[in-house]
């Protein structure tokens, strides 16, 4: 019997050429996206300072700072993640928990996933009318909007957290005479803590880097808010988001503060993604014991 | 050709109005001024304005001015054009809609009340590398429709012409428009929603041409002689620069039906000091 | 054994019934709220998008090339307008996709663990970038480069309309970075799902590592992959504020060096002051929008359901 | 023999269209052990469940007949089931402890039902633990996490729990099926004690296992009752050939 | 006996830190079936995939020694493994087809080698599927998804998926250990048949399995090669007291 040898080593050309090309591809848009984030920090960091964190706009006073901005974003973080999280919350827990397979069923888990794939610019349209016409260009309006925005990206977690609760515990819970929702309080919620953290962490992350939905609802208000009564004022009152601020510089071309404050997004952007890398850990050490 | 009379049509409004206003509101001024003075300090709540890009520099000085003086008041400003602004001022969602051109038929006849506050010229801007110093309207007319696409046809360098306009709604665009006679005749190759992104497009961009406010000018740009009259209050004033406008902060129904608030920053508007503000951000008052 | 007191098992239910209807209720509402809120959207964006259809007539809207909706004698043409998105999505989906998918298949087969360990966790920071500093970088360095180019290829073409950088292909390169990330991930984890029992049945066969790639796992990850490729297509033409200023924003034919306008950014440039039939027309162009997206939802589901029956 | 404590008639069991139990008509007395023995699908789990209510959570299920429990219909529309399943404990198959202390995990039933003083608890956890053979093992860790413990431990733990709400009846779905043989063993003497105080039944794939814990072992086979009686004799002498056919390994 | 299709000598192989394979020294003959036995863990497969180098493929591994198929060393740094897994064939324990085509999985392999020539390609597919006695069940239905076919029939058709690249040397790692005992019969009998054409190497865990397919054994423990020798002998007469114990069921 005729042996063939195993010795001649060939090069294939179109190989090479294959693993050329997924190597350009990958040097491209790995070069590309760690370019614009190494771009963003070195161009945006001089611009950043103290005084530019904590100090209010004035433009007639020529003073750029985005204490007015930080506390809008937080002040829209926190609305939103009130209406949105219990609601978000709560259908996820319906829909795992009570609701029993059927057309109602479907139907909310594809209103679910046709929020997630609706565009912002949709819902800007649609709160600048809808919400718009009650409170005008205000955190409310802006709130509302990125309410109904955010709603499924906190219902699937919760739902997939809910899903990794091993149904033994349900059993054992009822099995000892708890009520379905002594039991949902006392079980299913704490053991999906970390996925629903996770669910309102990535809807932290889609409220920060939002402009479109909230350019036509929040609008653009650079002011503090004064003093206790300011705050709850607020609620009516316009205020723009450091996204939106950052929009702004950019379309009237002062591009270092725009980009000061993509820099300080970034660094936002950054820390949102280490602690839901934390909490996913989390849930999956919970699964594994 | 037709230029000379749009200049007469826009600058009646432009002269009558004013003096309208400003008197209607005097006797209002007048007698609220007291009251403001008694209770100045008690004022306590949010306007909200929105509209006009062009007044930016106005509306954001206005509002700080005004929240100095009442430091219990925010006054929050929208620039989002002046048709937006108008239309949410008729909508309510916002207290005052400011607007950089006089009113149209339909808004005056939806509810809008036009308050003059200051009368803006429209400069036409270029980048500062342009040797082009001076258009003639016509000149001008013929790059805004398209005709002209090279500098050189314009006595300047072999450089296209990149032309920049507004949005459909821009107060500046509309008055910029009708004075030139060329409504919905521009061709634009670039329409931008604010006047600042106008201006940062036409400073970062070596041939390109843009109409601003006259007093967001800065010195990232230049803004154009035309006919050999360089823009300026005075030039404005006496009629020989020809692109002007009137700014109005356009309320739903008479300043006297308006809010507390709103009335004191009328007042305030309206007063020296508001003039001088006015005054000291490049504009030409009106009273 | 009778000491022992037995209880009966009949009483006070009322009382825990109650919280037991009222927790539900509440669960239910919850349920219905995000139902309600995509009725009313979808509801709202119908009632008010189709009524200008009528008036204007569908043909002079959907085929019209003429936009001028604030002029004496408005015109409602958004042909043009349709068809940049659907030029400029499929462009930024062609650029962005093999990209895409090549970066995923470096990450998951070619790159060492270490270096996948550094890239794979940047790729997925990125997913999360606001999308305005994809617009800050087009316009602050993108649209320069493109006006040099521009000047440069028009010198000798009088009938150009020169547009100073801002245009189609700057909002295409713009979205084709701007859907990379997402493309990125979720192809590596539709390759990270491939059995591992295919990829050492290839080896074993004499096949290289390219060929196995590319004749074994890419095709068993295709679902996967389709999925990252519509996911990436919905954020593409869903995308606004990223592109208004870097496309020029004038009504134009979908060319590479003309200004154009999109779905979205018609909207972002008229939505504050239209009213009237103006408005009406926006939600028409709104709904528009609405209907590429309800599509490519459909398909996406469509995809993953495949996926999971197979 | 004693009174009985658990009277079944004519109980029919449907999932859906599978019609799971048919016609069971079975008496369990007070303070004994019974087992439930049968080849795989015959019904077991589901007969049990039905005596505490569990099968309410399965969509689709339709009972019918009757189950006196001390005299009282469970299935009753008055019937509270969480008063019922107060009353009625169960332990499952897999050890199923929740994420938390082993002193919650204990206290978690009386907690439900009212019991809020702190001294009251800590006597209960410690009783239940007894109860269950495993204070010994834990009452220096009590706070430490539950799911920490072994699988022996985790299941006795669970029975603890289950004791800790003072039930009258236990039910047991093959407790020890995932346990090794020493936990196993430490369970059988368990159920041997509890049933001083309890009334047991116990499913068990373990036909040994039934002939030394129980005092009575019920036959099923395709969701009929083929015979009950006492251990002895159903090992013994059982009157149904199917049953000596099972008993001896010949199918199952 | 023939000559030695494989040699291996001093052959070590390191995970990391683990010691896997120590110092192997074994000759396999050519038209053959070799079987693998030894517990868990002991090193099969491992000492199988060092025969076709798909232990490269794992990170960490270091290979000591020389493995020679006709006379040349694999591990020689001149080798292209793509020929050598040309070479030597191998089929996986569980089934794993290619989500395609049955006739695109056996194409798979030629076409990779270059045959485009599509008479050409029918033929060998053909042949392909006969030789692993599947033909006559999926020739209706060669367009038809591969994993359409039940377990065995997917096993049979890995096998001529791998026979496809005309193979000398055939390695199966627990080639039948995920099917029903229909499907595994109809494979041993076509190892049987295989070894006319092929040296066949098996890991078997099933000791009648071994003693019923193979001509020699090799008996594995600890990483350590124990004993290998002709069938009969291993299992009649082993030389060594571990074999032995092993063989009767002491240990594994
Ligand atoms: N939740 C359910 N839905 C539908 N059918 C079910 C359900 N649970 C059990 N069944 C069916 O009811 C019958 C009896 O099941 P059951 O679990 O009671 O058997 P078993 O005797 O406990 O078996 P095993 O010994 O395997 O636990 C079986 O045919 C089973 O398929
Ligand atoms: N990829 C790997 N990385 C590290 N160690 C491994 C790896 N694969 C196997 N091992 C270790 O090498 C030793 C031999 O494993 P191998 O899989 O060869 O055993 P085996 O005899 O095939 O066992 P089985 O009969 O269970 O298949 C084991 O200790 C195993 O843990
Ligand atoms: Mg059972
Ligand atoms: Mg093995
Ligand atoms: O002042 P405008 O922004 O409307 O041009």
């Amino acid at each position: 019997m005729e042996h063939a040898s195993i010795m001649n080593k060939k090069r294939r050309v179109s190989d090479q050429l294959l693993e050329a090309l997924i190597y350009l591809c990958a040097f491209l848009a790995v070069g590309l996206l760690l370019g614009i984030i190494g771009y963003v920090f070195w161009r945006g960091f001089r611009t950043v300072n103290w005084s530019f964190l904590v100090t209010e706009q004035s433009p007639t006073k020529g003073i750029m700072g985005i204490a007015g901005n930080i506390v809008n974003t937080l002040y829209i973080v926190v609305l939103t993640l009130l209406a949105a999280t219990p609601i978000g919350v709560g259908g996820a827990i319906y829909l795992n928990e009570y609701a029993k397979p059927g057309k109602f069923v479907s139907l909310v888990q594809f209103t679910i996933e046709t929020l997630t794939g609706i565009p912002s610019i949709i819902f800007g349209l649609f709160g600048n009318v809808f919400f718009g016409k009650i409170f005008g260009y205000s955190m409310l309006t802006g709130a509302l909007t990125l309410t109904i925005m955010v709603l499924p990206l906190i219902a699937r977690n919760t739902q997939e957290a809910l899903r990794t609760v091993p149904d033994s515990y349900r059993s054992g819970a009822l099995g000892i005479g708890a009520t379905k929702w002594y039991m949902i309080r006392t079980i299913l919620l704490p053991s999906a803590m970390p996925g629903i953290l996770t669910g309102v962490i990535l809807a932290i992350g889609r409220i920060v880097g939002e402009s479109a939905a909230l350019l036509f609802t929040a609008g653009s208000g650079y002011y503090l808010p004064k003093g206790g009564m300011g705050l709850f004022r607020k609620l009516f009152e316009s205020g723009g988001t450091m996204t939106i601020e950052l929009y702004l510089q950019m379309a009237k071309g002062k591009y270092d503060v725009a980009f000061g404050i993509a820099c300080v997004l970034l660094a936002l952007v950054l820390l949102l993604n280490l602690l839901t890398k934390y909490l996913a850990g989390r849930l999956n050490v919970e699964n594994r014991k | 050709g037709c230029g000379s009379n749009t200049k007469e049509t826009t600058a009646a409004p432009t002269t009558a109005a004013p003096t309208t206003a400003a008197e209607t509101t005097k006797e209002t001024a007048a007698e609220t001024e007291k009251t403001t003075e008694a209770a100045g300090a008690e004022l306590s709540g949010s306007i909200s304005m929105s509209g006009s890009t062009s007044m930016e520099k106005f509306g954001n000085a206005l509002a700080e001015s005004f929240m100095e003086k009442y430091p219990d008041v925010t006054v929050t400003v929208e620039f989002t054009g002046s048709s937006a602004g108008v239309e949410a001022a008729l909508s309510g969602a916002s207290d005052i809609g400011n607007s950089s051109r006089n009113l149209k038929d339909e808004e005056k006849s939806a509810g809008a009340v036009e308050n003059i506050v200051a009368i803006d010229g429209i400069a036409v801007a270029v980048d500062p590398k342009n040797t082009v110093t001076d258009l003639t309207k016509d000149q001008l007319i013929s790059i805004y429709t398209g005709e002209v696409k090279n500098w050189s046809d314009l006595g300047g360098e072999n450089m296209p012409i990149v032309v920049v306009g507004r949005e459909a709604g821009s107060g500046t665009r509309g008055a910029f428009e009708e004075i030139l006679g060329i409504e919905d005749k521009c061709v634009y190759a670039n329409e931008l929603d604010s006047t600042g992104a106008v201006m940062a497009k036409v400073a970062s961009t070596p041939g390109a041409i843009g109409y601003i406010s006259l007093d967001a000018v800065d010195d990232s740009v230049i803004a154009l002689k035309l006919e050999g009259v360089a823009p300026s209050a005075e030039t404005i004033k006496s009629g020989e620069y020809f692109l002007s406008r009137p700014f109005v902060m356009a309320t739903k129904g008479e300043i006297s039906e308006q809010n507390e608030l709103v009335k004191a920053l009328f007042d305030y508007v309206y007063s020296e000091e508001g003039q001088e503000l006015a005054a000291s951000v490049g504009l030409i008052t009106v009273k | 054994m009778a000491e022992k007191q037995s209880f009966s098992i009949k009483g006070n239910r009322k009382n825990k019934a109650l919280v037991e209807h009222v927790a539900e209720a509440v669960f239910t509402v919850c349920a219905l709220l995000a139902v309600v809120a995509v009725a009313s959207i979808t509801v709202y964006m119908i009632i008010n998008g189709t009524p200008a259809l009528f008036k204007v007539g569908i043909k002079e809207i959907l085929f019209g090339t003429v936009w001028q909706p604030a002029a004496k004698d408005p015109s409602f043409g958004i042909l043009y307008v349709i068809l940049t998105s659907i030029v400029g999505t499929t462009a930024a989906v062609l650029i962005g996709a093999p990209v895409g998918i090549l970066t995923a298949v470096f990450i998951e087969e070619i790159a060492s663990p270490r270096l996948a360990a550094i890239v794979k966790p940047a790729v997925e920071l990125l997913a999360g970038i606001p999308s305005v500093i994809y617009g800050l970088l087009g316009i602050y360095l993108l649209n320069p480069m493109m006006y040099k180019l521009e000047i440069a290829l028009f010198a000798d073409a009088p009938d150009h309309q020169f547009t100073g950088g801002a245009n189609l292909i700057s909002a295409v390169i713009v979205l084709a970075v701007m859907i990379l990330p997402t493309v990125i991930n979720v192809t590596v984890s539709a390759l990270h799902a491939v059995p591992k029992q295919q990829k050492a049945a290839s080896l074993a066969m004499g096949a290289t590592r390219i060929q196995t790639i590319f004749k074994v796992l890419l095709p068993s990850a295709r679902s996967g992959i389709a999925a990252a490729v519509v996911l990436g297509t919905g954020r593409a033409i869903g995308e606004a504020m990223a592109i208004t200023l870097v496309s020029g924003s004038s009504v134009n034919m979908p060319l590479p060096f003309n200004s154009v306008r999109f779905l979205t950014t018609a909207i972002v440039a008229e939505m504050g002051y239209a009213a009237g039939l103006h408005r009406q027309v926006l939600f028409t162009i709104g709904l528009v929008l609405f209907v590429f997206i309800m599509f490519i939802n459909i398909s996406l589901t469509k995809i993953l359901k495949g996926r999971e029956d197979s | 023999m004693q009174d009985s404590k658990i009277s079944v008639s004519g109980l029919n069991l449907f999932y859906g269209e599978n019609h799971a139990l048919k016609d069971i008509n079975i008496k369990i007395h007070e303070n004994t052990v019974m087992a439930l023995i049968g080849p795989s699908g015959c019904g077991k789990s589901t007969f049990l469940k039905c005596l505490n209510r569990m099968n309410d959570l399965v969509d689709g299920v339709k009972v019918d007949g009757k189950v006196l429990l001390d005299g009282e219909d469970i299935y009753d529309p008055g019937v509270d089931t969480t008063l019922l399943r107060k009353k009625v404990g169960m332990v499952f198959q897999q050890p199923n402890p929740f994420p938390m202390s082993i002193y919650d995990n204990i206290a978690y039933g009386p907690r439900i039902h009212g019991i809020k003083n702190k001294s009251r608890l800590d006597e209960i956890v410690e009783n239940a633990l007894k109860g269950a053979a495993i204070f010994d093992e834990v009452k220096d860790r009590l706070k430490a996490p539950a799911l920490g413990l072994s699988g022996g431990q985790q299941q006795r733990l669970c029975i603890a729990r289950a004791l800790a709400v003072e039930p009258e009846v236990l039910l047991m779905d093959e407790p020890t099926s995932a346990l090794d043989p020493i936990s196993t063993l430490k369970i059988e003497e368990l159920m041997n004690d509890l049933k001083k105080r309890y009334t047991v039944v116990v499913v068990t794939h373990n036909m040994q296992q039934a002939a030394r814990v129980s005092d009575e072992t019920a036959f099923f086979l395709l969701g009929e009752l083929v015979e009950a009686d006492e251990t002895m004799n159903i090992f013994g002498h059982p009157k149904d050939k199917r049953t000596e056919d099972y008993i001896t390994g010949r199918f199952g």
